[in-house]
C-alpha cells in the first residue's frame, strides 16, 4: 500500500517545512514554512487512517484545518501589525519579549 | 450604711470620670471642687463606714460585700467584692483621709498648673484604684488596683511630659514595678492552679490547710509575693525606680511615693500573713530585706543634695523599718508604722513642696537656708515632721512606731541580735539626715529669697497633719509609758500578735528603749554638729557632699542604676537596637534564590522566535530520542 | 437563611458600593456602614436568642442550613453557627465599621472599589466563620484573600507592592496546605465509606491512622497558623499590616488573624484530638516564643505601625498558648483574647493612621510631644497602649489573664515564659507613649486632634474594652459551651493525665534551687 | 497507481523545496498552492477524497489567498514591483509543475474506474458519522477556536494610528 511512502512524504515535508521555520527570517516564510508542515501532519493522519481503513485520520485532518485556519488569520493579523509597527518583517529585529 | 462602702471607691472613681470627659470645660475652681469633693465625700463615707463597723465589733470582725461577678468561667470565679475588715478599714482610713488632705493642698499647688484638670482627673483616679486595692475581696481584684496604681504612678511621675527625663523616670518606674508585678502574677496563677480560688480569705485558710509550714509551695508563692511587694514598695533590690519618681509634682510624691502607693507592699504581706507564716524562710529573707533596704536608703539620703531626693531615700528606708518588722512577725507594729509614717512622710512632703513653691521651684538643699523667719508655718510643720521621723521620744508619733518595732525585733523569736543592732544604726542615721534636711534649709543665711507663706488651703493640710504627726501615736504606748494598747487591739482582730521570747520583761524593755531613745538623739545631735550654722565642721564647708568616691557612691545610690544598667538596660537597647529580624533574613534568601534562578532562566528568553522555534525542536528531538531509548 | 442573609448582604453590597462612587464621594461609606450595621444587627438578634437554643446543644449548631451542592463529591452549602461564631461575626462586622471609618479621610482615590472590596473581604470573613462544609470554607477562605491582596496592593504605602505580594504568597502558600489537606479528609473518608465528604460533622467521625492524622494536622495547623501570624510563619505579618493602608490594616489584624484562630479551634483542634494532645506542648511552645519574639521585635521599632504589628504578633501567641492548654479556662481566655486584641488592635492601627494622614510620616523619631497639641489623640493613645500592656480592668487582661491561668497547669514553664511578655508589652507600650505623645515637640507643626467621629469610635472601643473587662461574661457565657466540648476529647485521652505530676516535677526543681542557699 | 502517488509526492517535495529557498514571497506563494495541490492529489490516492477537496478548497482556495491579500496589503515589504513578478521566469516553474498534476489527473479521469482507488460512500459517511458523534466536542472545540480566530484578525488587521508608535 501507499502509507509507508506516503509517511516518508510525511517526514520529508515536514523537515523542509523545519528549516525553512529555522533559516529563514522573514516572518512571512516562516508562516508559509508553518503551513507545510501542518501539512505535512495531515498527511500523516492521513496515510494512517488510510493503512487502518479508519476514519480518524480524516477526522484530524479536519481539525487541523481549522486550526490551520484560525492560526493564519491570527498570525497575519499580527505580520500586519508587525509591519505597520517595525516597518520590517525580519523577526531578528522584534525581542520585545526579551527576559 | 455599712452598705455604702462600694462608694467609697466608686466616688474618686466618678470624680476622675468627669473630670477625664468634661475637665476640659471647667473652670478652676471647679476641677478642684470635683476633685477634692470626691475624695472628701469618700473619706466623709469612709468615716460613716467606720462608725457603722465599730457599732458591730468586734462581734462582726468582717464585712463583705459583692457588686458583681467580675469573671465566673470553668471553675474560675471572681467577684467585683469589697472585704471590710480591720486593716482594710485602716488602710482606707489612710488613704481617704491624707488623700483628701493632700488633694485640698494640691488645689492650691497646682493652681498654676495648665494640666490642673489632668492632674486631679490622674489622683482621683489613684485613689480610687488605692482603695480597690485595700478593699478588694480577692487576689484578682487586688491586683487591679495594683496595677491601677502603677499606672497612675506613671502617669503622675510623668505629669510634666514635656521634660524627657521625667518621662524615663515615669516609664523606669512602671517597668520596674511591673518586674514585680509579673512575679506576683505568676505567684497568683500557682495559687490558683493548687488551690483553685483566688480569695484572700479562702486563700489563705485553704493554704494552712493544705500546705505544712516550710512547704515548697508555700515558700514559692510567698516568694513571688513577695517580689512582688518589694517591687511596688522601693524594698532592694527593686527599690532604684523610687528616688527618681520624685520627678512628679510633690503633692504626687506625698501621696503616692510616700504615704499610700509603696506601702502597698506591706500591706499586701500583712494581708497574705496566714500564707507568710507559712514560709518562715522568707519571713526571715523579708526581715534582711527591709534592715538592708533601711541602712541603704539611709546612708544615701546622708548625701543628697535635692530635697525631695533626701524625702525619697528617708521614705524608702521607712518602709524597711515596716518590712523588717513584717519580717519578725510584728505585723501590727508594721502598720503602727505605716500610720505614722504617712502622717509624717506626707507632711514633711507638703512642707518640702511649699519650701519648694516659694522658692520658685528650687530644689537643691545647697541653695536653701534661713527660711525659719520667712516661713515660720513651714517651718515648724516641717521640724514637727523631721522630729516625728526621727522619732524624738515621748512627743512624737515616730517615736512610738518605731520603738515598737524595734522592740519587737529585739523580742521577736524569729529575729537575730545583728539585726537589731542594724535596726539602731538606723534610727541614728534617720535622725542625722532629718535634722541636716532642716538645718540646712531652715537655719543659716538666706540664699534664694523666698516668695512667703503659702495659702490657706496649703496651710490647713500642713497643720492638720503636724498634728497627727504629733499624737497619732498615742494610740499605742509600750508597756513601760502608759500601756496604751488600742491600735493592737483593734489590729488583732484582723492580724496575729506577735508572741515574745521567753524572758522579755519590763526591764529589758526599758534598756531597749533606752537604747533607742539614745541612737536617735545621737543623730541629731550628730547633725548639730556637722551642718547647724556656726558649728565648726560646717563653717569648715565640710559636707558630705563633696566629691569623695564614697559619697559619690552613696548618692547615686549604692551604684544599682550603674549596674542595673551595665547589666540589663545596656543588653536590652544592644537586643533592641536593630528594627530587621533574623527570620525575615531566612526568608529574604529564598527569594533571593528564586530571584538569581530567574536571572539564570531569563538569559534563555532572547524574545527571537526563531530561538523559540529552534529550542522546541531540539526539545522535541530529545524527547523523540528518550522514548527511542 | 438568616446564616446566608449575614454572608450575602455584604458581598451583593459591594457591587453596589462600587457603584455608588457615582452618585457622591461619600455614598460608598454610608453603604458599607449601612450594610454592616444591618450585619451587626442581625448577629446580635441571633445572639439574644442564643441563651434558649444553647442548652439544647453538645456538638449541635444554634442555627444550621444545609442546602446540596455537588451530591457527588459530597460538597454541600453547610452553614452553621455557635457561640464562637457569632462573637468572631460580631466583632468582624464592628471591627469593619471601624475600618471604614478609620478610612473616611485616608482614602481619596477610587472609594467605590475600596469599599467594594472591604464588603467583599468581610463578607468572605462571615463565609469562613460560618461555612462548616470543608470545600464552603475553603471557597471563603479564597474570597477574602483576593480583596485584601488589591487593598494593600493599591491602595497601600510607600512598599506596598512587595508587601502586598508578601502577603499572598505567604497566605496562599498556607492555603495550598489546607487545600491538600482538606482533600486528603475527603478522600479518605471515602476510603472508610465509599463516599467521599466534606461535611464537618462527617469528618469529625472519620478516624484517621496516626501518622497520616500526625501530617493532616500538621497541614492544618500551619495553614491556619500563617494567617495568625506567629513565628516562624509571621514574616508577611510587619510588612503588611505596615504597609496597607489603614482600613486594611484593622481588618488584617482584627479579623483576618481571628479567622486563623478560628480555624485552629474548629477544625484543628477537634478533628485531631489524639495527635493534637501529643503535639500541643510544641505549639504552646511556639505561643511563648512568639509572645516574647514580637515583644521584643516591638521594642526594637521605630516605626509606629510596625511596632503595632510586633505587638499584634505578641498577643497572638497568648492565643495559641491558651487554644493548645487543653483546659476550658485557657480556652475561653484565647477567645477573650481575640476579641479584645481584635478591639485593640484595631484602634491602635487607626491613631497609627490618624498620625500619619498628620504628619506624613510613622516614624516615631520625628513625632515627640504631640499631647499638648493632639490631647484626644494622646489621651486615646494612652488608653489602648494601656489596654494592649494588659492593665487590669480592660478585656485584654481577661483574655491574657485566664490564658495563663489556664495554662499553668499544663506547662508551667512555658506559662511563666509567658509572663515574662508582660514586662515587655509594658516597655513597648509605654516606649511608644514616650516617644511620639511626651518629651519635646519636635518641630511646630500645626495638627488638628481627632475629628469628632473618630474620637466617638475610640470611645466606643474603650467603651467595649471596659466593659469586657469588667463584665466579660457577656463573650464568656456565649463561647462557654463551644469551649467545654472542645477540651472534652483532650481531656479524655491519656497524654493529659500525667500533666500534674509534671507541674510537681517541675515545683520540685524549682524548689530545690529555692533552698539550696 | 504507486507511480501516480510517486510522481505526485515528487512535485510536493520539489514544489515545497522551491518555497522555502524561493526569496519572492509570491512566488514561494505559487510554489506552496502547487505544492498544496499535489498533495490533494495524494489525499485522493490514499482514498481520502473528501480531504483532498477541502484540501483544494480551503488550503488552496482560502487560506493561500488570504496570505496573498496580505503580500499585498504588505506592499514594498514582500512585493517587488508587479513587473518583476509578471515575467515568464516566475511562472514557467510553477507551470511546468502544474501540468505534470495536470497529466496525472487526466489519466484519472481517463482511467480512473480501472484503478484500486476505492471511492465509497460508506466512508464519507463515516467521517460525518463519526465528526458528530464521538468527536462532537471536537467540533465544539474547533469552533471555539474559529472565533477568537475571527475576532483576533478583525483586531489585529486594523490598521494603528500613527501616534501609537
Amino acid at each position: 500500500m501507499l502509507s509507508t511512502p506516503a509517511l516518508v512524504l510525511a517526514m520529508m515535508l515536514f523537515s523542509l517545512g523545519l528549516v525553512g521555520l529555522l533559516s529563514r527570517r522573514n516572518i512571512l516564510y516562516m508562516l508559509l514554512s508553518l503551513e507545510i508542515m501542518l501539512n505535512a501532519a495531515s498527511l500523516a493522519f492521513i496515510a494512517g487512517g488510510a493503512r487502518w481503513g479508519q476514519v480518524d485520520g480524516e477526522i484530524m485532518f479536519l481539525f487541523i484545518l481549522t486550526l490551520a485556519a484560525a492560526e493564519v488569520s491570527v498570525a497575519l493579523g499580527i505580520v500586519l501589525q508587525l509591519s505597520y509597527r517595525f516597518h520590517t518583517l525580519d523577526v531578528d529585529a522584534f525581542s520585545e519579549m526579551k527576559g | 450604711m455599712i452598705s455604702l462602702l462600694w462608694l467609697i471607691p466608686a466616688l474618686p472613681l466618678a470624680g476622675f470620670l468627669v473630670l477625664a470627659l468634661f475637665g476640659g470645660r471647667f473652670t478652676r475652681q471647679q476641677v478642684a471642687w470635683v476633685g477634692c469633693g470626691s475624695v472628701g465625700t469618700a473619706a466623709f463615707t469612709t468615716a460613716l463606714v467606720g462608725w457603722e463597723f465599730f457599732q458591730g465589733f468586734p462581734d462582726h470582725e468582717s464585712y463583705h460585700q459583692t457588686l458583681w461577678n467580675w469573671i465566673d468561667t470553668s471553675g474560675l470565679t471572681v467577684g467585683v467584692s469589697w472585704y471590710l475588715d480591720a486593716l482594710s478599714l485602716l488602710m482606707v482610713a489612710v488613704i481617704t483621709g491624707i488623700g483628701f488632705l493632700i488633694h485640698l493642698y494640691s488645689a492650691e499647688y497646682m493652681a498654676g498648673d495648665e494640666g490642673y484638670a489632668r492632674f486631679f482627673a490622674y489622683m482621683n483616679l489613684f485613689v480610687a484604684a488605692m482603695l480597690t486595692l485595700v478593699l478588694a475581696d480577692n487576689l484578682l481584684l487586688l491586683y487591679l488596683g495594683w496595677e491601677g496604681v502603677g499606672l497612675c504612678s506613671y502617669l503622675l511621675i510623668g505629669f510634666w511630659y514635656r521634660e524627657p527625663e521625667y518621662g524615663t523616670a515615669a516609664q523606669k518606674a512602671f517597668i520596674v514595678t511591673r518586674i514585680g508585678d509579673t512575679a506576683f502574677a505568676i505567684g497568683l496563677f500557682i495559687l490558683f492552679t493548687q488551690l483553685k480560688s483566688l480569695s484572700i480569705q479562702q486563700v489563705q485558710s485553704l493554704a494552712t490547710e493544705a500546705w505544712p509550714v516550710g512547704s515548697n509551695l508555700a515558700t514559692i508563692v510567698a516568694v513571688l509575693f513577695l517580689i512582688g511587694a518589694v517591687g511596688k514598695s522601693a524594698q532592694l533590690p527593686l527599690q532604684v525606680w523610687l528616688p527618681d519618681a520624685m520627678a512628679g509634682p510633690t503633692p504626687v510624691s506625698a501621696l503616692i511615693h510616700a504615704a499610700t502607693m509603696v506601702t502597698a507592699g506591706v500591706y499586701l504581706i500583712a494581708r497574705m500573713h496566714h500564707l507568710f507564716a507559712l514560709a518562715p524562710l522568707v519571713q526571715e529573707v523579708i526581715a534582711v530585706i527591709g534592715l538592708a533596704t533601711l541602712l541603704l536608703a539611709a546612708t544615701s539620703a546622708l548625701v543628697q543634695q535635692d530635697i525631695k531626693r533626701v524625702l525619697a531615700y528617708s521614705t524608702m528606708s521607712q518602709i524597711g523599718y515596716m518590712f523588717l518588722a513584717l519580717g519578725v512577725g510584728a505585723w501590727s507594729a508594721a502598720l503602727f508604722h505605716f500610720l505614722t509614717h504617712s502622717c509624717f512622710k506626707a507632711l514633711l512632703f507638703l512642707a518640702a513642696g511649699s519650701v519648694i513653691k516659694s522658692l520658685h521651684h528650687e530644689q537643691n538643699i545647697f541653695w536653701m537656708g534661713g527660711l525659719r523667719r520667712h516661713l515660720p508655718w513651714t517651718f515648724w510643720t516641717f521640724l514637727i515632721g523631721a522630729a516625728a521621723m526621727s522619732g524624738i521620744p515621748l512627743i512624737t508619733s515616730g517615736f512610738y512606731s518605731k520603738d515598737w518595732i524595734l522592740w519587737s525585733v529585739w523580742s521577736s523569736p524569729l529575729s537575730h541580735r545583728w539585726i537589731w543592732y542594724g535596726a539602731l544604726l538606723g534610727a541614728m542615721l534617720t535622725g542625722l539626715y532629718s535634722f541636716r534636711l532642716i538645718f540646712r534649709v531652715f537655719f543659716g543665711e538666706v540664699r534664694t529669697q523666698p516668695t512667703g507663706e503659702p495659702g490657706l488651703a496649703m496651710r490647713v493640710p500642713l497643720v492638720v497633719l503636724a498634728f497627727l504627726a504629733l499624737t497619732v501615736g498615742f494610740l499605742e504606748m509600750p508597756h513601760t509609758l502608759g500601756n496604751v494598747t488600742l491600735f493592737s487591739q483593734y489590729l488583732s482582730h484582723a492580724l496575729p500578735t506577735m508572741e515574745l521570747l521567753p524572758g522579755m520583761d519590763e526591764s529589758s524593755e526599758t534598756r531597749e528603749q533606752l537604747a533607742v531613745t539614745v541612737s536617735a538623739l545621737l543623730g541629731i545631735g550628730l547633725a548639730a554638729i556637722l551642718f547647724l550654722p556656726g558649728s565648726n565642721f560646717s563653717r569648715r564647708g565640710a559636707d558630705l557632699s563633696t566629691g569623695r568616691p564614697l559619697v559619690t557612691l552613696l548618692q547615686s545610690g549604692w551604684g544599682f542604676d550603674r549596674l542595673y544598667d551595665r547589666a540589663c538596660v545596656r543588653p536590652w537597647f544592644l537586643l533592641t537596637r536593630n528594627p530587621g529580624e533574623l527570620l525575615d533574613r531566612g526568608y529574604e534568601w529564598l527569594t533571593v534564590g528564586a530571584e538569581s534562578c530567574h536571572r539564570w532562566m531569563s538569559h534563555t528568553q532572547t524574545g527571537h522566535v526563531r530561538w523559540y522555534a529552534a529550542t522546541v525542536v531540539v526539545g522535541t528531538l530529545v524527547l523523540l530520542g528518550l522514548f527511542a531509548m | 437563611m438568616i446564616l446566608w442573609l449575614l454572608i450575602l448582604i455584604p458581598i451583593l453590597a459591594a457591587p453596589l458600593a462600587w457603584m455608588g462612587q457615582q452618585w457622591s464621594r461619600n455614598a460608598p461609606r454610608w453603604i458599607a456602614i449601612g450594610t454592616l450595621s444591618v450585619d451587626c444587627l442581625l448577629t446580635l438578634l441571633l445572639l439574644s436568642q442564643d441563651h434558649s437554643v444553647q442548652t439544647s446543644g453538645h456538638g449541635s449548631w444554634l442555627v444550621e442550613s444545609h442546602s446540596s451542592w455537588i451530591p457527588r463529591w459530597g460538597i454541600s452549602l453547610h452553614l452553621g453557627l455557635d457561640g464562637l461564631s457569632v462573637i468572631l461575626i460580631l466583632l468582624t462586622a464592628f471591627i469593619g465599621l471601624i475600618a471604614i471609618v478609620a478610612s473616611w479621610t485616608e482614602i481619596q482615590s477610587r472609594v467605590g472599589f475600596f469599599h467594594c472590596n472591604v464588603l467583599l473581604a468581610l463578607g468572605g470573613v462571615i463565609g469562613v466563620f460560618l461555612a462548616i462544609d470543608l470545600f464552603l470554607f475553603f471557597f471563603f477562605w479564597e474570597l477574602m484573600l483576593v480583596p485584601m491582596y488589591l487593598l494593600i496592593a493599591i491602595w497601600g504605602h510607600a512598599h506596598r507592592r512587595s508587601a502586598s505580594f508578601k502577603f499572598f504568597l505567604f497566605t496562599q502558600a498556607g492555603s495550598l496546605l489546607l487545600l491538600v489537606a482538606i482533600i486528603a479528609l475527603a478522600l479518605l473518608h471515602q476510603h472508610t465509606t465509599g463516599r467521599p465528604s466534606f461535611d464537618y460533622a462527617d469528618l469529625m467521625e472519620l478516624t484517621v491512622t496516626h501518622g497520616m492524622a500526625w501530617w493532616l494536622m500538621l497541614a492544618f495547623l500551619i495553614g491556619f497558623v500563617v494567617k495568625l501570624g506567629a513565628p516562624p510563619f509571621h514574616s508577611w505579618l510587619p510588612d503588611t499590616y505596615t504597609e496597607a493602608p489603614t482600613g486594611a490594616s484593622i481588618i488584617l489584624a482584627g479579623i483576618l488573624a481571628k479567622t486563623g484562630a478560628y480555624g485552629l479551634l474548629r477544625f484543628t483542634i477537634p478533628l485531631f484530638p489524639g495527635v493534637m494532645s501529643e503535639f500541643a506542648p510544641i505549639v504552646m511552645g511556639f505561643g511563648a516564643v512568639g509572645i516574647l519574639y514580637g515583644a521584643v521585635l516591638a521594642c526594637c521599632q521605630t516605626d509606629i505601625k510596625r511596632l503595632v504589628a510586633y505587638s499584634s504578633i505578641s498577643h497572638m501567641g497568648f492565643f495559641l498558648l491558651g487554644a493548645f492548654a487543653g483546659t476550658e479556662l485557657a480556652l475561653q481566655g484565647a477567645v477573650m483574647q481575640l476579641v479584645a486584641h481584635g478591639l485593640s488592635i484595631g484602634a491602635l492601627f487607626m491613631m497609627a493612621g490618624a498620625l500619619q494622614e498628620r504628619f506624613q510620616t510613622r516614624d516615631m523619631r520625628q513625632m515627640g510631644g504631640l499631647w499638648g497639641m493632639t490631647p484626644r489623640l494622646a489621651t486615646m493613645a494612652l488608653f489602648f497602649a494601656c489596654a494592649s500592656l494588659g492593665l487590669p480592668g480592660l478585656a485584654n487582661f481577661i483574655g491574657e489573664f485566664l490564658v495563663l491561668f489556664g495554662s499553668y497547669s499544663a506547662q508551667p514553664v512555658l506559662t511563666i515564659l509567658a509572663s515574662l511578655g508582660m514586662v515587655m508589652a509594658a516597655i513597648y507600650s509605654l516606649g511608644m507613649m514616650q516617644r511620639t505623645f511626651f518629651g519635646q515637640q519636635r518641630e511646630i507643626r500645626i495638627a488638628s486632634d481627632l475629628s469628632n467621629a473618630a474620637f466617638g469610635t475610640l470611645l466606643l472601643i474603650a467603651v467595649l474594652q471596659i466593659w469586657l473587662g469588667l463584665y466579660p461574661k457577656t463573650v464568656l457565657i456565649t463561647t462557654k459551651p463551644v469551649m467545654n466540648m472542645l477540651v472534652q476529647p483532650v481531656v479524655a485521652s491519656p497524654n493529659l493525665t500525667h500533666q500534674p505530676s509534671e507541674s510537681v516535677s517541675f515545683s520540685t526543681i524549682f524548689t530545690s534551687q529555692v533552698s539550696a542557699p | 497507481m504507486e507511480t501516480l502517488f510517486y510522481i505526485a509526492a515528487a512535485v510536493t517535495v520539489l514544489a515545497t523545496l522551491r518555497v522555502i529557498t524561493h526569496v519572492h514571497a509570491v512566488h514561494a506563494l505559487l510554489y506552496l498552492v502547487v505544492a498544496l495541490i499535489a498533495l490533494a492529489l495524494i489525499f485522493y490516492l490514499l482514498g481520502a477524497q473528501f480531504a483532498a477537496a477541502l484540501e483544494i478548497i480551503i488550503y488552496g482556495g482560502a487560506i493561500m489567498v488570504l496570505f496573498i491579500f496580505v503580500v499585498m496589503l504588505l506592499g514594498p515589504l514582500a512585493v517587488e514591483q508587479e513587473r518583476t513578478w509578471l515575467t515568464p521566469g516566475t511562472w514557467v516553474g510553477p507551470g511546468i509543475l502544474a501540468l505534470v498534476l495536470l497529466g496525472e489527473v487526466g489519466y484519472l479521469i481517463a482511467v480512473g474506474d480501472h484503478l484500486p482507488v476505492t471511492v465509497s460512500e460508506a466512508r464519507q459517511k463515516g467521517v460525518s458519522i463519526a465528526l458528530y458523534g464521538p468527536y462532537i466536542i471536537g467540533v465544539e472545540l474547533a469552533s471555539m477556536l474559529l472565533l477568537p480566530g475571527l475576532i483576533g484578525a478583525y483586531h489585529l488587521g486594523r490598521r494603528v494610528s500613527k501616534e501609537s508608535r
